[in-house]
């Protein structure tokens, strides 16, 4: 964001010499003008990477069950599909209904998107595409994160409808679960890196495959990876862990009440949330936008990794049953959460030089 | 203040009240329109009481204002999903009451037909448990062989849901030498595609895990509640109307009868052996099919002279068969004219769910969803 | 009602418009999951891997009846049900559509003549945009009245004030409210065909003021 | 085709005539089952007896209106799952006023079986825990299996017997249209 605003001047000196245009900006409003263009490319690129989600996972679901998914919408490989849903779900009227808590249940969507949101400011994709590179940028993405679980329980509670409540229960009581691990899996590589900011931790693995934090310590960081990713997918609230939204128990869960716009937030925080956490986990232990061999660099590598972390998300959800709410628990709390502090342990040994 | 009364207090303060919450009429699974009243601690249930009664389509009162014969089409849409069972418990209890003696290759060609229903209702079955426990993918590919079995019936009567096929002297129409080919081929596909299933659900760990010990049916409480069929044989106990007292031509065919075993690690009785017994029912069907294609005889599907079905007056029949859900029976009672006095049915769903509230109890919710797709009910026939 | 809905005056490029909030409306046709009986399975059929209904945009099939758009009465609705169907439609947001599916929804199907507990036809109580006739329709049928239903869709009007009363489910609504007033006299326009709409303004009018009279009376 | 099981439950019949003596008035052969007809007073004792004698499946109660006879036949079917033998129990009542003592203290299955009998045909069972409407709603009239049941043209409002209607004896709307 900073070079974007030493550069704007410049850029817009550049228009005005090629129009005839005599655009003055004043220097005040500059990082003010940097930030908006900042904060909508990001909106834009967030909403956009939900829609090709959503489309790609209709479709894949498809083929996963010998089927087409959508074909017609917008012709071939039905590719406007998620575009149309879009359109829909802007244009369907706006419940609320009247036994709900009608401030609340306007309010609850809007945390949801802004946790991701937040977190997409700290997020690089390659050395210079990144909106700003905070110091601490790890816990922030992290930190940010936790928003979305308030406006979660909000919309359950603020629905006023017993389904919702026990989904929102439900979601407090996992994602609150598997915030630790997460957290703790974490550790082992900023250890290892000496570093919370995101780009030292991608430029520590440059110069190949065997570079990257799986590889280069494929014990404690390769169980820690695995544990991040089992967490993340519990956290994101996706199948085997969609209990707060489990469609054969609690019809829709914590937005069995919401319609149309509001629903489409939950919705697109959903998917924006898998390609951020793919995305961690990419750049944390997958080398980032390091390539396979030294001096390859890029983001497509970055993005790559990306859609593969994605890719088995999408796989895990359409394969597997989901979990009980006991199980998840259990899990989160007797297995991941002792294994990661073993693996934190034991990478604190092996990096003590 | 004492002890006991700060005690008391915060009891007061704290005072928990357990939540009502209604299950259904319209909800994805309870299977059609049950509605279940569940009172619930948090996630555990205490209670559940079924509610039914939302798709009662008074089949036995238009039984009583029709012929006999035009009610077949009525014992289709009982158990929508095994019509062909309902056909023939119908035309079995009719022709008892008449003392009408039907032909064997219409036999042979009843039992074909009810086997196939039976392996179209279990794939049912077992996708729809898949959907209920989160996994979506097993009913799709449930549906994909379902398909071919409904393309098999389609064949012989043009449906693909509501068949009436088996009529009262027979079956409506004779196969062709295309339908037993493609009988053949599927019968040697399908138990490929039952080790698939097994593969994708039945040993899943997280599928086992979630119905392990999960609404465990005692064998003497099954009893008293009048369940059959597969939810019977998951609690251990080895009743089969075609084993124990055969109909149609079942005492010539080779069939095993599976129950509930403890191989999973669990008790015996729980969901994951309910679904586990369907899961083996149908290979024991492919089997049965296989039989039926060699020994089928050649020679008329349809009595010669049916006439009128007119039964003696006050005469009464109650013939039990195993469709796919369990026993089912039909009373039959005549009034010596032309439509009968009185259908009674007896649904097997309709005391498998019965029994509901005796294996819900301090179950979660998770299991409750778990152990109403594990009894397999289908509304059509609770309510009729 | 969204937020755009009928607040303009008609003009060439509300129809361009519209004709993209359509495109949207009809690719996006989510149906609930909400089966009564029989046709249900059929249902279920056309979504599942053969007939696919996702083919089209309308395969999410969801479980709440605020996300959804579609609702496919697929069965057989009995005098017990048929709150729950007509509270399930009111709680679906505008625009929703209503598919009729199989005999039973249509007027009874098998059930109509000894049926005491079974509803002769959904559109008693919902208004229905399109009719699928079987007994149960085979999925390429309801694949078809899901065709039907996004060519009826293509063709409304969105954001224009309309001049008079546009055929969008919302009127139908309306008309229904009016129905239910006058339901004596809609028998026999079931039977006879055609109640001329002066006939149900009187009706209308003769309902009020019963209810003018009732309430008068009641404080004395 | 008469079934393999049909006559199993003669034995049985013997006892019960001998222990009840008149108050079992017939026994009959019918193409499935042995039927025990008896008199409405000794109805649970009856089949407590049969269960007691391994009769753990009660397999169903169903009731038969004879509107000209004025009376009204309750049957039960029961299976007895280990040694395999069947039998059915029959009595009549007036179909006036149709009670028979509840079989649900000794089969949990007789507490559905009951209420729909009592829903759809209109018999009273003593001592039931729980005697409602099962597949009507609670506010329903009549029982449905009654052969002098005439259906509701109205229900809530909601316009039933639309072809079977007859515009010149309708009945009044009720005003709560």
């Amino acid at each position: 964001m900073n070079e974007l605003a030493l550069n704007l001047p410049v850029w817009i000196d550049q228009v005005n010499a090629h129009t005839g245009l005599r655009i003055s900006v004043p220097a005040h409003l500059i990082p003010i003008l940097a930030m908006f263009l900042c904060a909508s490319i990001v909106a834009a690129a967030m909403g956009l990477s939900a829609a090709v989600l959503v489309w790609a996972e209709r479709k894949l679901a498809g083929h996963f069950q010998c089927r087409l998914g959508p074909v017609y919408v917008g012709g071939k490989f039905g590719w406007l599909q998620s575009i149309a849903d879009g359109i829909k779900l802007f244009l369907k009227e706006d419940l609320i209904p009247s036994d709900a808590d009608r401030p609340l249940f306007r309010i609850a969507p809007y945390p949801v998107v802004l946790g991701v949101l937040l977190a997409f400011i700290a997020f690089p994709i390659s050395e210079k595409l990144m909106v700003a590179d905070l110091n601490v940028g790890i816990f922030f993405i992290l930190a940010v994160l936790t928003v979305e679980v308030f406006g979660v329980i909000l919309a359950g509670w603020a629905s006023n409808n017993k389904w919702a409540l026990i989904g929102a229960m439900r979601a407090v009581a996992q994602m609150v679960s598997y915030e630790i691990p997460m957290g703790l899996a974490i550790l082992p590589v900023i250890m290892e890196a000496q570093s919370l900011s995101l780009k030292s931790i991608v430029n520590a693995q440059s110069g190949g495959i065997l570079q990257w934090y799986v590889f280069q310590s494929p014990v404690f960081i390769g169980i820690s990876f695995l544990i991040f990713f089992i967490a993340a997918l519990a956290s994101l609230k996706r199948a085997p862990f969609d209990l707060p939204e489990a469609e054969s128990e609690l019809t829709a869960g914590f937005h069995t009440e919401y319609s149309g716009m509001r629903f489409s937030f939950f919705f697109m925080a959903e998917y924006a949330g898998m390609i951020l956490v793919s995305g961690l986990a990419a750049l944390l232990y997958l080398g980032g936008w390091h390539g396979i061999f030294q001096g390859q660099a890029g983001p497509e590598w970055f993005l790559l990794k990306t859609s593969f972390l994605v890719f088995v998300m999408i796989w895990i959800r359409w394969t597997l049953p989901r979990l009980r709410i006991d199980q998840v628990v259990y899990l989160g709390w007797k297995v991941l959460t002792p294994f990661v502090l073993v693996c934190v342990v034991g990478q604190s040994f092996l990096a003590y030089k | 203040m004492n002890i006991a009364s700060s005690a008391a207090r915060i009891e007061q303060d704290v005072k928990t009240d357990e939540l009502v919450i209604n299950m259904g009429p319209q909800h994805p699974s309870t299977h059609g329109v049950l509605r279940v009243i569940l009172k619930v601690d948090g996630e555990i249930c205490l209670d559940a009481q079924p509610d039914i009664g939302y798709l009662h389509r008074c089949a036995e009162k238009i039984a009583e204002n029709l012929i006999y014969g035009m009610f077949v089409p009525y014992t289709d849409r009982m158990d929508y999903v095994s019509g062909m069972g309902c056909n023939l418990g119908y035309c079995m209890a009719v022709e008892t009451v008449a003392g009408i003696q039907i032909p064997p290759r219409a036999e042979y060609l009843r039992v074909i037909v009810t086997e196939l229903n039976r392996i179209a209702s279990h794939l049912l079955a077992f996708g729809t448990y898949g959907l209920d426990t989160g996994a979506i993918t097993p009913f799709l590919y449930g549906f994909r062989e379902r398909e071919l079995v409904l393309d098999l019936l389609e064949m012989l009567c043009g449906a693909r849901l509501t068949y009436s096929y088996i009529r009262i002297g027979g079956v409506d129409g004779d196969v062709t030498p295309d339908f037993m080919s493609k009988l053949k081929e599927f019968i040697d596909l399908f138990p490929k595609k039952i080790r698939e299933y097994n593969k994708l659900l039945t040993f899943n760990h997280i599928f086992m895990k979630r119905t392990t010990g999960v609404g465990v049916l005692p064998p003497d409480v099954a009893i008293a509640y009048g369940v059959t069929g597969p939810s019977l044989r998951g609690s251990g106990v080895k009743r089969d109307v075609r084993r124990d007292d055969p109909y149609s031509i079942y005492d010539k065919l080779e069939f095993d009868v599976p129950v509930g075993t403890t191989q999973h690690g669990g008790p015996i009785g729980d969901c994951w052996n309910r679904y586990h017994v369907r899961m083996r029912e149908l290979e024991e069907c492919v089997k049965i099919l296989q039989q039926c294609v060699q020994m089928m005889p050649p020679g008329p599907i349809m009595v010669e002279k049916l006439g009128r079905v007119k039964p003696a007056a006050k005469a009464e029949a109650y013939t039990r068969m195993e469709n796919a859900r369990g026993e089912l029976a039909f009373y039959v009672v005549s009034d010596g004219t032309m439509t009968p006095a009185r259908v009674k049915v007896r649904a097997p769903s309709f005391s498998n769910i019965s029994v509901l509230p005796e294996i819900v109890r301090g179950q979660m919710i998770a299991d409750v969803v778990a152990i109403i797709g594990s009894l397999d009910i289908v509304l059509g026939e609770i309510d009729r | 009602m969204g937020l755009l809905e009928y607040k303009f005056e008609e003009n060439i490029i509300l129809t361009r418009v519209d004709w993209i909030l359509n495109w949207a409306r009809k690719s996006s046709l989510w149906p609930m999951t909400f089966g009564l009986a029989c046709c249900a399975i059929e249902m279920m059929a056309t979504g599942a891997s053969r007939f696919d209904l996702d083919r089209f945009g309308a395969g999410a099939f969801r479980a709440s009846p605020r996300q959804s758009d579609l609702m496919i009465v697929a069965g057989t609705v009995t005098l017990k049900m048929a709150p729950c169907v007509r509270r399930l439609y009111d709680q679906m947001p505008e625009p929703r559509y209503v598919i009729a599916m199989g005999a039973c929804t249509i007027g009874g199907g098998p059930y109509a003549l000894h049926g005491y507990h079974v509803l002769k036809g959904v559109d008693l109580i919902v208004p229905v945009d399109v009719y699928v006739p079987g007994c149960p329709p085979r999925p390429e049928a309801l694949i078809d009245g899901i065709r039907k239903l996004q060519e009826k869709v293509q063709k409304q009007g969105v954001l224009a004030r309309p001049a008079k009363p546009a055929a969008n489910s919302a009127q139908h609504d309306l008309e229904y409210m009016r129905m239910d007033v006058v339901r004596g006299k809609w028998e026999e326009k079931l039977r006879m065909g055609g109640l001329s709409p002066q006939d149900e303004e009187a009706l209308v009018e003769e309902k009020k003021e019963k209810e003018k009279a009732a309430a008068a009376a009641k404080p004395a | 085709m008469p079934s393999t099981l049909a006559a199993t439950g003669q034995s049985i019949a013997g006892r019960a005539k001998s222990q009840f003596g008149e108050k079992i008035l017939a026994v009959e052969q019918s193409p499935s089952d042995v039927v025990l007809k008896v008199d409405p007073t000794v109805w649970r004792a009856v089949h407590q007896f049969l269960k007691d004698d391994g009769f753990d499946l009660l397999h169903s109660v169903s009731a038969v209106d004879w509107i000209k006879d004025g009376r009204c036949w309750v049957v039960t079917h029961l299976f007895d799952t280990k040694h395999l033998m069947r039998i059915s129990v029959k009595t009549e009542v007036p179909r006036d006023a149709a009670r028979v003592d509840s079989l649900a203290p000794l089969w949990s299955a007789a507490n559905w079986h009951e209420r729909e009998c009592f829903d759809l045909s209109g018999v009273t069972f003593d001592g039931h825990p729980d005697l409602r409407r099962i597949l009507c709603p609670d506010d329903w009239v009549g029982h449905a299996l009654r052969k002098d049941y005439k259906a509701p043209d109205h229900y809530h409002g909601i316009v039933n017997n639309v072809n079977l209607i007859d515009l010149d004896n309708r009945q009044p709307l009720p005003d709560t249209v």
